[in-house]
């Protein structure tokens, strides 16, 4: 596919902008010299070339994306509808606030309904994604080991199944990470907890249910012992599509967490954002929030709570993806938030017990949201990877799973059907994974050269890596 | 309520039992009833999309749209192309995930090689990632990518906006870095006492062009006094003005970073929004977050990939760049067709246009009597006026005309901004009512 | 000026030169000057995009959009869900033409197929076309339908709306075709004076359901009487009630037509809107407009063509069913989705809602002193009341509180509407003001 | 692709609408007995049923579309946006006129701006397409006789070479149509036409450029020639593009036409619909034009015309896509209109002297907007119709011209490039042309058997209309 910068044509414009109505300014300051190579094309140019781009990227709209840790529900079109009102897109973020009730309106009753759904007491909407999420959680619990001159604590703990966000995030913090073993079951390993946790410990990131999508029955424990060590435990919210309504992290011991709303809130991913990840936390720690709280009744306004630790984003975070949020939020309501986990845990049970005829389920409990399937003995036998059936499914129509995560697991696959899917289309899925099994024993090279309807073939990485090329340079440059 | 289950009731039975549970409870079964809520959430009852849509209104009713806007500051009322909308709008780019199969996501890969291009070519400089979370947080993530375990310090001119400066202290804040913000002098960085300050432990030394009044910095001197102590020089600029002022290219910055807002996002009460960020070919390797390559695929035919992973969480966890996973994709879809749409004409234009009107309104408030704060300096489409009476008041009579005026700055003087969109007749208006205030 | 050329000047000279051209002077050399216009246009210079958005904006403003609306008589407020909105905006399906070439156009040929399948299911009909321009058209159309060498005459029922009636008559005022109205009584078709007006020279009874006064009509014995004498009978329904009332396909009816607005379309004061045919079999080849049907390609698979297209003006010219050639494809579609989503439960919803809010807005504006004006009918969403002060009185206090009232009819009634869309505090809210105007 | 019948599950539903806030009405009419076979589906499968919908229809947006006789031209968003602002879209047709100033204040700048153009005098916007407008000029043409009493003029006269549209509206109009044969150059045949002429001749429905592309050079001749007989001369403007701003329908002799804002104006087609049709006229027809016209200065008002011909649909016609057209209007303006026939014709006639190498001209002269082609040659040289050559420039992602169209022109393909395509674009056009014959020459059976990459092959139309299923049928019926 052509590049926008290869149907550029000297001179072909848009006409967007009037004519000046006042004396032209006259700068005198350095000017640019080098030319503006930006692409000279007609609307119509550009509507044919994102057509052809949108074409070929795969969304939620094209058919099942069972993304483990990615929760890829359906995106409810009423949130951008929301979104999109000019009461909300066109307000400057440095409005006074007695021209932005609304806005501080809804910040407020999000804020008050994902603390009654996580057991929070506060929440930050600055934080515009989940990892942005978890360094602000982070930076909170350093601010309140810090206001309490409780200075060695220098260590947080992750066990070895986190996502790779929870090590750097806390790095980025200024902390040392201690990983901890996973026991078999992806759970935490109690006795392992027990022999890291001491007065240098600052806290404990988890998630639970853990990146298995098995949730940890030792869960008060896990939180106590760190408690009683005098640290911190901060949750990882983006598997709480699992539990959402059921389990609230803040029962469950954790004093702050992020939440993704680009996962379990439905506001779609964008290809890869902007997301939103607010951080909620137990009363001691809201103080310590960064940017803006809502506050007052009648007449509302954003106040920097006391001793923030600052800002984690310039204005009020990424404010029209709360809006989409809080659409999905008060359409689902008391009673329809308990049916998302209900059924996104319904889901992945079903898939993973009617998976488990052909594909070896190295956790055979009951998952939660999702599940982990290794590929492990299919490599050995037939030399067929995690990712040879994971593109053998894209010519189902079918996003693959998540792969090689988490990295306890050989040959992981990751899967996530979410509750928005319905039985026709797992059972679509069960169908290409058990043919993609069947041609691999009978075909083995097949499977190993998928996918073979994709518009490319598998891309080669390796070199991709080692002469990077990542821009567009032009032909006689 | 509302629900976007798929499965009737009848279906959900009926994979309860193949899945071997004989109700939800029996699925939930294994988990310990201490920790469950065992109650109904107390949140209100779901509604109708109907219902919702209808709240949504009511709510956003209650904020003031104003139809003239001369506040900046980080946010900009730039025109955005019809076009951009409805090309931002397709399903496929706003449900799809970060790009992890390939051979699945070439539109979103293309356009995101596409958008490092743009931004290569606006700053002039030589790589680009696939965005950040927002202008400063780029800012915040340029310290990091210059820190080493010599040079551990961060000197920013006090002319870089105190929302940037706020979010580097705060970035900055877990790892020990000092922080110098050296005063501002006269609207401009202050060269001399800059250059007092760096030293053998600078990591880098942080300009905003132009910087937060609005004035135009020499940047080239600046840059010559960070790399004379052998520190980084970081740009944070106005992508707009790319078009007209010297880039950070051809000035000689390490890394370029800057809020891309201006190019086609709504200001949305601050988000989302794009930062960007750009590097000399020597940083590359430092740039956090997702990089897309051109590559080949088995049977020779260009394509596109996530590339340089070996930065990333998801491989090097604690020995990451950055822990950034999610980005600003969108908004960076939303910058490659904006800046597509505008050209180079037309990016060239709104620049010469926000200028003009920006100027304009300076003469004019001038004359009315709002002295500029920073007579000598050269500013773009921002700069501070005095303000002769309370702000708060002026301010007040602006509102009434659905003008939102200048940002009152804490010294009681006025930030002003213009754009394209701002018509001689709107700035006329407002200047009258300003006079009005002060007589 | 606004251009959307996509050669520049440059091209143009030289794709002049390749096609045998010194200038655009020569290319037009051949047009007698005596009917060049040799002046420019006397209209106004062209605008930017940024101008024309704003000018429109401007334009739209002097417009009242009513936060209330209380008024039908063939535009009806009914709530459009988003994902309505979100699919017929796809540029595919917007910018198309009409599906000659079934190869690259499956999916707009589908999506009709499924239109005329839904369209059959809401009338109880057989077949139905691709549609026609709008409701009153669906109904002039039917008229030719019915037609023949020996019944040329139309009968009407005087409870059709009024702008039906007028767009039949001036449908019909080329060909000599007699048509009666029958004067309605209480509100509801004369049933007597309709058969007595009846006769070997009748084509067609049209009648519409619920009618004009939204009155209820007993539309068995209409068809009865209409096939006693020999003529078609024709109904023009209200596709919400559809969803709860007898269908034409039920009730007998030859041809079912109707205004499918209320299927998701926006009021637009007035259209684009769908005019919907359906009939039995037996009038299949007499459907004017566009059909689809399934059939297989080449290679055995199910695909859909246009077809019937021997009825068609470019294959028959003057011996066509009709003269349509475009029709309203988009709202078609629009139809298709909404339907899809509301599905039976939602249909069956919106119109429980729709009679339950007009229900009790009947029943308070009578405790009010609104009486009705025909108090023996049953009526589903729409009714007629008395008005004791000048109807213009009450809508002018109204409108102060963004409220539509109903449409005053010209013997001094109105004609309410209610839809799902109003609230019981919106009802309570125009009682309580209509109360006071006649206090 | 499955219908979306076939994803109906029993009970799956969207949540739309409230609950009722008041007492249920109990409606003791004949109730709906057979069951309502609606689909029962989720938003997730409308949103994937639509998207794999509109990938398998063929846009503007998807590549060129040079659909003669359609003015297939880019359709421009901002015509979009303006038509979407709820001060457009919330607006009942029958609101009291003080409330609909801007809609009013809309028709009558598009009136004048319209009426400029075209040299006409007032306009209606009630039709609602071209046919529905020819309808409406021929019943002004009809009111207008029969105001002067002159009964006898019941003819229309035809060419041979018109829009099949023209004499199924003259029919519909109570009219008797005289065709007359066409030159060979497509255009008036002046003896033909004087031999037809008398008093009972209505009117003529001419285009001008006519269908084959070619401006007839004898136009005041012929409208002059009718004239002359007492009737009247109808001007179908589908072909408007070609001549806008250079030559005005008024102008040429013609007293009523009308204006295809679809083709000339840039409303988009929206797969066959809706458009929008609007009806100019004489200054001396005025009194009889249907529906509401625009009058008044200050306080605007929609007013009848006292010998109005009634009304051609109900309320004010196509609103919203006036509303389009008029931003497109404003948009280009005095210097933009005129831009547009140049640019339509200037590539008109590049394509037309670049494929002369391969393709038969069966005219030579210079065309306007748009030419046609006649494959009789290789039909009988190598057995490859316009049908095929349509069908395997599919392959290219390329939108086939007209086929068979003028009937006057045997194997006739019609190309209408638009004046928004690229000299690129039509290149790409030419080198698809080019293939193509030298592919036919070397393999005609596999441009006989085209397209290749199509998701269906070619269907069997002539089963289709022979055995019609018009509608689906569950299999269980
Ligand atoms: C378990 C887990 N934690 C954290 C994150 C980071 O979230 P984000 O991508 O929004 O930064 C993810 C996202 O993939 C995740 O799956
Ligand atoms: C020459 C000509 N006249 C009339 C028409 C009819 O226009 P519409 O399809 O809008 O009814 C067309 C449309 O194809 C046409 O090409």
């Amino acid at each position: 596919m052509k590049t926008i910068f290869e149907s550029s044509v000297k001179g072909r414009k848009l006409t967007l902008l009037p004519e000046s109505d006042v004396p032209a300014a006259d700068l005198k300051a350095a000017k640019r010299e080098t030319p503006l190579g930006l692409p000279e094309v007609s609307e119509n140019d550009i509507s044919r070339h994102f057509s052809e781009m949108a074409k070929a990227t795969h969304g939620v709209n094209d058919g099942f994306y069972p993304l483990g840790s990615c929760t890829m529900k359906y995106n409810p079109k009423v949130n951008d509808e929301a979104a999109s009102l000019p009461g909300f897109t066109n307000i400057h973020p440095l409005q006074p606030d007695h021209t932005v009730q609304g806005c501080i309106g809804l910040m407020k009753e999000a804020e008050a309904t994902l603390c009654e759904i996580t057991g929070m007491d506060r929440m930050t909407f600055q934080p515009a994604a989940g990892a942005h999420g978890e360094f602000t959680g982070l930076l909170l619990i350093k601010a309140y080991h810090r206001s309490r001159h409780d200075l060695q604590r220098n260590k947080i703990i992750v066990p070895d199944s986190a996502h790779g966000t929870n090590p750097a995030s806390a790095v980025m913090a200024g902390y040392e990470v201690i990983n901890i073993p996973s026991q078999e079951d992806g759970c935490v390993d109690l006795e392992a907890l027990r022999n890291v946790v001491g007065d240098d410990t600052a806290g404990l990131m988890l998630t639970n249910p853990n990146t298995v999508g098995l949730f940890d029955k030792n869960i008060l424990e896990i939180t106590e012992i760190v408690h009683k060590a005098g640290g911190l435990c901060y949750y990882d919210g983006a598997n709480l599509n699992a539990v959402i309504g059921i389990v609230r992290p803040g029962d469950m011991g954790f004093d702050c967490m992020h939440i993704n709303l680009h996962k379990t809130f439905s506001t779609p991913h964008g290809g890869g954002g902007p997301g939103a990840g607010p951080v909620g936390c137990k009363a001691f720690l809201a103080d310590f929030l960064p940017g803006m709280l809502p506050e007052g009744d009648d007449e509302l306004k954003l106040v920097k709570p006391e001793k923030s630790i600052g800002m984690m984003k310039a204005f009020n975070g990424n404010f029209l993806i709360l809006v989409r949020a809080y659409a999905y939020l008060i359409m689902l309501g008391r009673e329809g938030i308990p049916e998302i986990a209900k059924n996104a845990v319904l889901n992945a049970n079903y898939l993973r017990v009617m998976l488990a005829g052909k594909y070896v389920m190295p956790y055979k409990e009951t998952c939660m949201h999702e599940f982990v399937m290794s590929l492990e003995h299919e490599k050995a036998s037939m030399d067929v990877t995690a990712m040879d059936v994971a593109k053998a499914l894209l010519d189902y129509g079918i996003h693959p799973p998540t792969m090689y995560f988490p990295l306890i697991v050989h040959e992981a696959l990751m899967v996530e059907p979410t509750e928005t899917e319905s039985k026709e289309t797992l059972d679509s899925l069960i169908n290409a994974f058990t043919e993609i099994y069947d041609k691999a024993l009978e075909d083995p090279e097949y499977i190993k050269s998928a996918p073979h309807k994709t518009i490319i073939e598998r891309p080669d990485e390796v070199s991709a890596a080692r002469h990077p090329k990542l821009r567009y340079i032009p032909e006689d440059k | 309520m509302g629900s976007f289950i798929a499965n009737t009731d009848e279906q959900q039975q009926e994979m309860l039992s193949a899945a071997g549970y004989d109700s939800y409870d029996d699925l939930f079964a294994h988990i310990p009833e201490a920790v469950r809520l065992g109650r109904d959430l107390s949140i209100r009852r779901g509604l109708s999309e109907m219902e919702v849509i209808r709240e949504m209104e009511n709510l956003a009713e209650k904020n003031t749209v104003f139809k003239h806007i001369f506040r900046g500051a980080g946010s900009y009322d730039h025109f955005i192309p019809s076009i951009v909308k409805e090309v931002v709008a397709k399903e496929e780019f706003v449900t799809a995930y970060t790009p992890y199969q390939a051979e699945v996501s070439q539109g979103n890969l293309q356009t995101i090689f596409e958008y490092q291009t743009l931004m290569c070519e606006l700053t002039g400089m030589d790589v680009s990632n696939a965005s950040v979370y927002d202008g400063a947080t780029a800012a915040a993530e340029s310290v990091f990518m210059c820190r080493d375990r010599k040079r551990k310090s961060v000197v920013i001119s006090g002319t870089v906006a105190p929302a940037v400066i706020d979010v580097i202290r705060t970035y900055c804040s877990g790892r020990e870095t000092e922080i110098t913000v050296v005063p501002a002098k006269d609207g401009l960085t202050d060269k001399e006492a800059v250059s007092a300050v760096l030293d053998s432990g600078t990591a880098c030394l942080i300009v905003q062009q132009p910087n937060f009044f609005g004035n135009i910095e020499d940047a080239d001197e600046l840059c010559e006094a960070a790399h004379a102590a052998g520190a980084k020089f970081v740009m944070s600029v106005d992508p707009i003005a790319m078009a007209v002022l010297k880039t950070p290219g051809e000035c000689g910055a390490d890394i370029a970073v800057g809020e891309g807002q201006a190019l086609g996002m709504p200001m949305g009460f601050g988000g989302p929004y794009l930062g960007f960020m750009t590097a000399a070919q020597k940083m590359m390797r430092q740039l956090p977050g997702r990089i897309v390559g051109q590559t080949e695929d088995s049977e020779g035919n260009v394509c596109y990939v996530l590339t340089l992973q070996a930065r990333e969480q998801h491989i090097r966890r604690e020995k990451a760049s950055s822990n950034i996973c999610s980005n600003e994709a969108l908004c960076a879809l939303t910058a490659t067709v904006y800046l597509s749409a505008l050209g180079p004409d037309g990016l060239k234009q709104a620049a010469g246009l926000s200028a003009d009107k920006a100027h304009y309104l300076q003469q004019e408030l001038a004359k009315a009597g709002f002295a500029p704060a920073y007579p000598q300096a050269e500013f773009f489409k921002e700069f501070v006026t005095e303000c002769p009476v309370p702000a708060d008041r002026l301010m007040a009579e602006l509102e009434k005309h659905s003008i939102l005026g200048g940002l009152p700055l804490a010294d009681g003087k006025i930030l002003w901004c213009a754009t394209e969109k701002n018509t001689k007749e709107d700035i006329d208006e407002l200047v009258r009512l300003a006079k009005e205030v002060i007589c």
